[in-house]
């Protein structure tokens, strides 16, 4: 499949995106993704079968499991021009991108059939349950526990900061099965479904006051004894394995919505007409230099390959989420009195949920204080502390 | 030296904490506003810059600075700021003295709650040409129109004191009730719950020769000292809640535990609340430079003192309040915790009367001359 | 995607890293310059971008950034830099074939060392009213007058390239022997040793009429965007010294003590080496972007590509010398410890080839067009 | 005393000045001072003996002890008076107001008068031997060893970053009196004669190439056995309470010295033509109103007096000396291409100095990373981690 020309492939995806994402989807467009998770769920979910119905979804899976098997670069042209046409956030993608890898490497054959398939078709949603309240950067830190009885694992605890908790069907948990081990000892990693009685989801309320993140309860909740990825005490292998599946391939679609959002910023100073404002200016060319350094950033990570993970691949993270942040900032300063107010109109009420919501860039998926430290302790050889 | 605290001030200080840690009401939105206005009022606050003549407690700006201080730390939601901050210093600043004692007794006592109308951000840079409202003179009285896009309490005041461009050129003051015929206003959204604010159209409105209350050529001279004093306030609000983040994030922090000790105790976050108080420390001393060098309202204003106050509170309310999301970790950016509540107030606090980038042109203006473009 | 570095510039990176480790002399000043100078030469680094044609090595800008990337990581004080990154863009950009052919084989095997004067700071947005030094056609040859003020390596180099104002308007390029009738030059007391600069004044200077080497208009095309490249292989230079800012500071933080641990340990050290290598990995892959979109010296430069290295580079480097310095304490400040080397070099690159505040300028009148004062 | 009225005592100080520092003496307005130690020793010297026949050393001195027990909004009003006349960096200062005042506490009658004289009268130059090597921000890691043998005290051992030690006659060294002793125990406070032949004193080059800080080694070293102050074993007490006195009465004259700077900066902006540049204009304003609040910052702890250390005082080495590094780079920004070059004219060239010494504000007497650990611990009582 590797002689798919990559210039054929970018306008065969433009076509599609062109002919599938108008009448009642054209709403979608630009819209979702982190920040804006709470736009459309519906719809969204709707969106995701058509994207199956057209091929999308798998794109790297290998065929044996029903993927297209893709090179690297044909995913991140994908992806670009997903982004590009305005494709909306993806409702799949922990479900695409993080589940079914690990199923594919670590499930048993019986877990790939009955799991792959509906993430293929986009019909199932998954969700992820790793931060608790006492261990969110700290997940060695998770006092979630579970026991096999009667056949069925049981599940008792919490999980926090559980994004479209509210829009799936399963979710994945990391909980301690070994009673009284600590650290990375003793857990387990579990396939649970959310319609069930045990199970109660609660939306956090942001400070836009929107709710896009979720805590999840688990009283004795249930699953079947096979849902167990790996052997019981396995769990931090299995997550930690989880975690180095998104190498950031949809990295430079977000990278396209950022360059959407840096684009509403241009038009807003024109609007504003603040465009002739040297410092302004100075403050919107380094945004753009930001971006491109982004860009070339993730190219590097994609060069690389399966050879590693190399400097570039570590300091991303702090990199993408405080140039999203200072975005934010700059799109505020460009708006002045008028970022007071909560827009109706979309581009600055979009500008404005950058501002806010990236707060939480820096804070989710390791807060800058750990990237920090992972950067100097294993970029640098720094010792722990 | 005036960066003495004094012990009436100190006082004050006491009795105003005490009494709003009672009665904090950012989040909840409009429930118990008036109650709280009415407490507020009951303890004269609104009366604290308006001279003794005038039915007021002819304190000094030192003064007004403790309690919006206090007011600025625990977020309260309620025309103080609108009365002794803005159209308090505007009237004094501007209004003739019979004007004075026709109106601020009422504004005083927290009978009336007014807003100011100058321009949009309420600039103390503006001119003429930048104001929203047109005036002109009709017969007898004035008509006024033009719309007026943020109005701070715009939703609440009885009246706003309306700066407009006059049909022969400079600048008039006026009395607008909110319900004079051919005012229409329309309450906005926005994000900052503790400042409402509401656009004000005024379509041929009709005022009486009395409602105009400056003596002419007062306004010109008198509108950028008069915001200038508020700006100087707004700095005394925002040192009261860059404060309040450090207390919250040291509280926070010191309570949290990871890696099986508090947060509080690494060094990184150690090393961002020092830098916070650094902020905060020096936005201290600029507003205790500023108002020692400002001591009132009469005579000429050291504008670049209140720059200073300006730009340092402004830096240090954004810092503590970013700072404050960032290491309360993922809670810090929930609707239940105060940090993003600061967050929206430095943000709102930034953007008017005069961004800290224009303050800060005001003084290289200061240093090397207006600077003019293709010179 | 050439952000993958093939096997040959590794090899390259390779030699030039074992060869420059026991050559450096950044400190010790002059002794031993042209030994290492024929090193270089020796080892074919000054051909490298020049074209086979012309008896150089016939290879890319990224191989180029490759020598000067390991050369910036070392401080070595050579003419690489102004015959490499300066002279043979400027040449391969605005000198005719012919020229070439006669210039470029002396300098690729390092016999001639060249520098250029081009305009205070060597500025890729220079105009011709920019430029320091004027020429008028003088029947068969030309007469250059005026004083560049700082040359780079402008105490050593044999010849200059001299970009001059025509006096019918437009640029010329010339071709200057140091040791020229008229030529005068004053070695300047530079910060950095490393970066050694002269004073040149040109009284009355005659030059025959093939020592103009460009086709007419060709100079007013192409000097900035050999200026551009000068500012792309900058950045090279800057990525290696921050990365070893970075290295040589991590070492020393770990060897020292402090309060019984290593200060290598401590999380706010910690976190501000990893806040060097976050800027220096961006200013590395900002550097590989510019090159895969410039990957030689035909054709249209990405102007914008090469702002994004040239602002990334200096303010890494900028920040990790600066961030050296304060890491090791005390002795980072001394003499004998070589981040004063890295800052002094620096705060030079941070002035030359366009400041980083003016490729941001740039980038803006890409995105908004030029921004017309008073518009 | 404090009934003299401040501005007559203002006026008094810039008269003497303006009839002093004249002929000879003109070649040191504005010089000296960290930074520029090495202008005029000989002739710094000299002035200090003049400025001891005005009456200006010890202006804050008990009556008792030869001082004129000036009020500190006096003491402040000379330094500022001082430093706006131009007057010289103070090669006596490290004497009159760290070692005086602990003399004068806990020292003893006999210190008293045997010391104070001397400094009073600008006779006797005094250097401070507290850092070594090994004990940079860590005081307490002292090694230098001494012990009293035959009626003498022995010293052996290296102190580092000692300014002015060359134009010094003593140093006052902190050492190690109880052998094996640990940290902040066992170690004495002793007064040393630096002529002799068991001192020896090596220069620091630093990165501008002059050496203004030094190098002070002892070889059995000798003092005599009431050079001592406090008892043996009192050192860590006596050298804390030293750092004490410095409580900044010097600092608006310090400030002074900075405001001359930014003014110099800004004669440089013009006459390079960049006063038009607004970004340019907009960080010297800036520059301009970190001094203001430096100056307001310095109100507040004399304001204070001596109830006790507050926030501002305990922000203030980290705000000025991080204040003054950014006055440096800005001045080189102004200069452009031309700071490549050690001017040789005065302002321009007190501008680079400020550029290249200020990297050394943020490091010695404190590093940043020691003022913030102090401001968190002792400002905002978080743990000591």
């Amino acid at each position: 499949m590797s002689e798919i020309d990559e210039k054929t492939f970018r306008a065969e995806v433009a076509d599609w995106m062109a002919r599938h994402l108008v009448g009642r989807f054209e709403v979608l467009r630009h819209r979702g993704g982190p920040g804006d998770e709470t736009a459309h769920p519906e719809l969204r979910r709707e969106w995701e079968q058509v994207m199956a119905s057209g091929g999308w979804i798998g794109l790297g899976w290998p065929r044996a499991h029903g993927g297209r098997e893709l090179p690297v670069s044909l995913q991140v042209a994908f992806h670009e021009e997903y982004a590009r046409a305005g494709g909306p956030g993806r409702m799949g993608h922990i479900g695409e991108t993080l589940l079914a890898p690990t199923l594919i490497d670590l499930g048993t054959p019986a877990q790939q059939q009955r799991f792959l398939p509906g993430i293929r078709e986009g019909r199932t949603f998954w969700c992820q349950g790793y931060s608790e309240p006492g261990a969110g950067s700290d997940l060695a830190a998770i006092r979630s526990r579970c026991w096999l009885e009667n056949g069925e694992w049981h599940l008792q605890g919490q999980k926090v900061w559980t994004s479209l908790a509210h829009d799936s069907e399963w979710i994945f948990v990391i909980a301690r099965s070994t009673p009284g081990s600590v650290g990375r000892e003793g857990l387990s990693f579990l396939l649970v479904p959310l319609a069930q009685p045990g199970v109660e989801i609660r939306p956090i309320r942001q400070m836009t006051g929107e709710a896009e993140f979720n805590e999840v309860f688990f009283d004795d909740a249930r699953t079947a004894a096979d849902c167990i990825v790996g052997a019981p005490g396995d769990g931090w292998k299995v997550a930690m394995a989880l975690l180095g599946y998104e190498r950031g391939l949809s990295t430079l679609g977000q990278q396209m919505h950022f360059s959407h959002e840096l684009q509403l910023l241009v038009d807003a100073a024109r609007a504003a007409g603040v465009d002739h404002d040297p410092a302004l200016r100075r403050r919107i060319a380094e945004a753009w230099i930001g971006l491109r350094t982004l860009r070339a950033n993730a190219l590097r990570i994609f060069a690389r390959g399966e050879s590693g993970v190399g400097p570039e691949a570590l300091v991303y993270k702090y990199a993408w989420s405080n140039w999203h942040r200072s975005l934010g900032e700059l799109a505020m300063d460009v708006m002045g009195t008028a970022g007071d107010l909560q827009a109706d109109n979309d581009p600055l009420r979009r500008l404005q949920q950058v501002f806010f919501f990236s707060r939480a860039d820096t804070i989710y998926a390791g807060t800058n204080e750990i990237q920090l430290n992972l950067i100097a302790e294993r970029g640098l050889g720094m010792p722990r502390g | 030296m005036s960066a003495v605290i004094t012990e009436e001030q100190q006082a004050l200080r006491d009795t105003a904490a005490a009494y709003l840690a009672g009665h904090a009401n950012a989040r909840d939105g409009r429930d118990g506003d008036m109650a709280l206005w009415q407490g507020i009022a009951g303890l004269g606050w609104p009366a604290v810059i308006v001279p003794e003549a005038c039915g007021g407690l002819g304190l000094g700006l030192a003064e007004a600075a403790v309690l919006l201080e206090e007011s600025g730390r625990q977020l309260t939601r309620s025309p103080l700021f609108s009365g002794v901050a803005l159209s308090h210093p505007l009237l004094l600043r501007c209004a003739t003295e019979v004007a004075c004692q026709r109106l601020l007794p009422a504004l005083a006592e927290g009978r009336l709650i007014s807003t100011v109308i100058a321009g949009p951000g309420l600039s103390p840079f503006v001119d003429a040409a930048g104001l929203e409202i047109r005036a002109r003179c009709d017969g007898a009285g004035w008509v006024l129109d033009g719309t007026a896009a943020q109005v701070l309490d715009g939703d609440t005041a009885d009246l706003a004191f309306v700066v407009a461009r006059l049909e022969e050129g400079g600048m008039g003051l006026f009395e607008l009730p909110a319900d004079s015929q051919g005012v229409s206003r329309r309450p906005l959204p926005a994000w900052d719950l503790s400042r409402p604010q509401a656009c004000w159209t005024l379509d041929g409105v009709r005022l009486a020769a009395e409602a105009r209350l400056d003596a002419p050529g007062t306004v010109d001279a008198g509108l950028s000292a008069a915001l200038a004093v508020t700006a100087l306030l707004l700095a005394a609000e925002q040192v009261g809640g860059a404060a309040r983040c450090i207390e919250l994030t040291v509280a926070y922090t010191r309570e949290r535990q990871q890696f099986g000790r508090p947060v509080a105790s690494f060094q990184a976050v150690k090393h961002r609340c020092a830098e916070m108080m650094v902020k905060l420390e020096g936005a201290r001393s600029a507003l205790a430079g500023a108002l020692a060098a400002c001591p009132g309202l009469e005579g000429a204003l050291a504008l670049e003192e209140v720059a200073v106050a300006r730009v340092q509170a402004a830096g240090a309310y954004r810092f503590c309040a970013a700072e404050a999301i960032q290491l309360h970790g993922g809670v810090g950016f929930t609707w239940e915790y105060d940090p993003q509540l600061h967050f929206k107030r430095a943000q709102w606090g930034g953007q008017w009367f005069g961004t800290p980038d224009a303050w800060r042109d005001a003084v290289a203006d200061a240093l090397f001359g207006r600077r003019e473009e293709h010179e």
